[in-house]
């Protein structure tokens, strides 16, 4: 299946680029989608997620076609 | 119900002053509670002369407009009106409005302070500031509104 | 801070404005808390067409001040303005503005709710409403801004 | 002792008069201030009084000179 994921702020910083087009096999968790798009990082603290521009747990299981997001905790306000 | 964010300097009283006189609320309302959170030049020891605030097109509004939905879920709310610039600020410039038009003031005091904590918690905004030395950092948290500053 | 009482319409906007920009603390605020009350043309199930806000000159003044000061030595704030209407107000005038500047928002909030609720207690205001009738009545009881209304 | 009384709102309606300057002898409570000054009216209920602008119960004991305001429940803001 195909996963578009996107990089934010401090996150975008260190895995040094904005986004990812990834063609992966189903299933597969928000988790996992890290592991593989980033197999040479550890999963950062406070990882946040979303899934389709939801909030998701990194449990969640993703769709094909699905945009995923990775940030860290919000700083708006 | 109004939410938008904006990429250009805006003065929130007008923002404020206009967008009441639009509602056609006239003589409904007796309450209106205003939050606006502006630049500081100093933040976490250090002094501050400039900020980029990063958002996530499409969510950010998604999570504005629910966070006042449910508010409005919650309280008796007339009108609403979120704003929230985006980009590259400047120390003074306003970052955050938000205004709520209710009957009673029990019910605009309690749902300006919900949306400004959720907005805080939930709505995918970050913020990089640039010190008076050049460096740049992100800021890595909100604090939360209910606890008192050390 | 200021405080101060209006005989004539004012328009809380600007006045918050126009304080902010003589207040010197540009960089200095994080966070501003306001709070506008505004006459409706309806209270207690009836058409209002008017109102008589009576005070007592001197008294009124120091309650106010003294409710400030009270806030000022519970939360941090940088600057204060309230202005109170009175004499005679029609539907859409504004009646009362508290607005706190602060470095944080938890003082921000709370010291304008505070003053508010202190206000509405304890400052020597009576509200005479003129119904659409051509009947006038006092305002009995003002009710409390942290409970719900029914 | 000279005593000046002032009524606000509803309850200068209900006295038919916005104050009195009053002879009395000391001494005097604030309730029985008003009991002279309106011997033929009962105490209202909700009954509020100050002292020279500052709140007083009704069990303080004016002096000579005061400034004595009654008022019912204040409705401002």
């Amino acid at each position: 299946m195909s996963i578009k994921v996107l990089y934010f702020a401090s996150l975008k910083d260190q895995v040094g680029r904005a986004g990812d087009e990834l063609v992966v096999p189903a299933p597969l968790s928000v988790l996992e989608l890290w592991q593989q798009a980033n197999p040479d990082l550890p999963v950062p603290n406070a990882l946040l997620a979303a899934i389709n521009m939801n909030y998701a747990s990194l449990d969640s299981l993703v769709s094909d076609g699905d945009e995923v997001a990775f940030f860290p905790p919000v700083t708006g306000g | 119900m109004t939410v938008k964010l904006s990429d250009a300097v805006f003065d929130p009283w007008q923002e404020i002053a206009d967008h009441q006189q639009a509602a056609g609320i006239a003589g409904k309302y007796g309450a209106t509670a205003v939050f606006v959170g502006t630049m500081r030049d100093f933040n976490q020891g250090d002094s501050v002369c400039g900020m980029y605030l990063e958002h996530y097109p499409g969510m950010t509004e998604r999570q504005l407009q629910q966070i006042v939905e449910q508010a409005a879920s919650q309280w008796q709310m007339l009108d609403t009106l979120l704003v929230h610039r985006v980009g590259q600020v400047e120390p003074n410039d306003t970052l955050v409005l938000v205004a709520v038009w209710s009957e009673h003031r029990g019910d605009a005091f309690d749902a300006s302070r919900f949306i400004m904590e959720n907005l805080k918690s939930r709505a995918p905004f970050w913020k990089r500031e640039t010190l008076a030395n050049g460096k740049q950092r992100w800021v890595e948290t909100n604090s939360s509104g209910y606890k008192r500053q050390s």
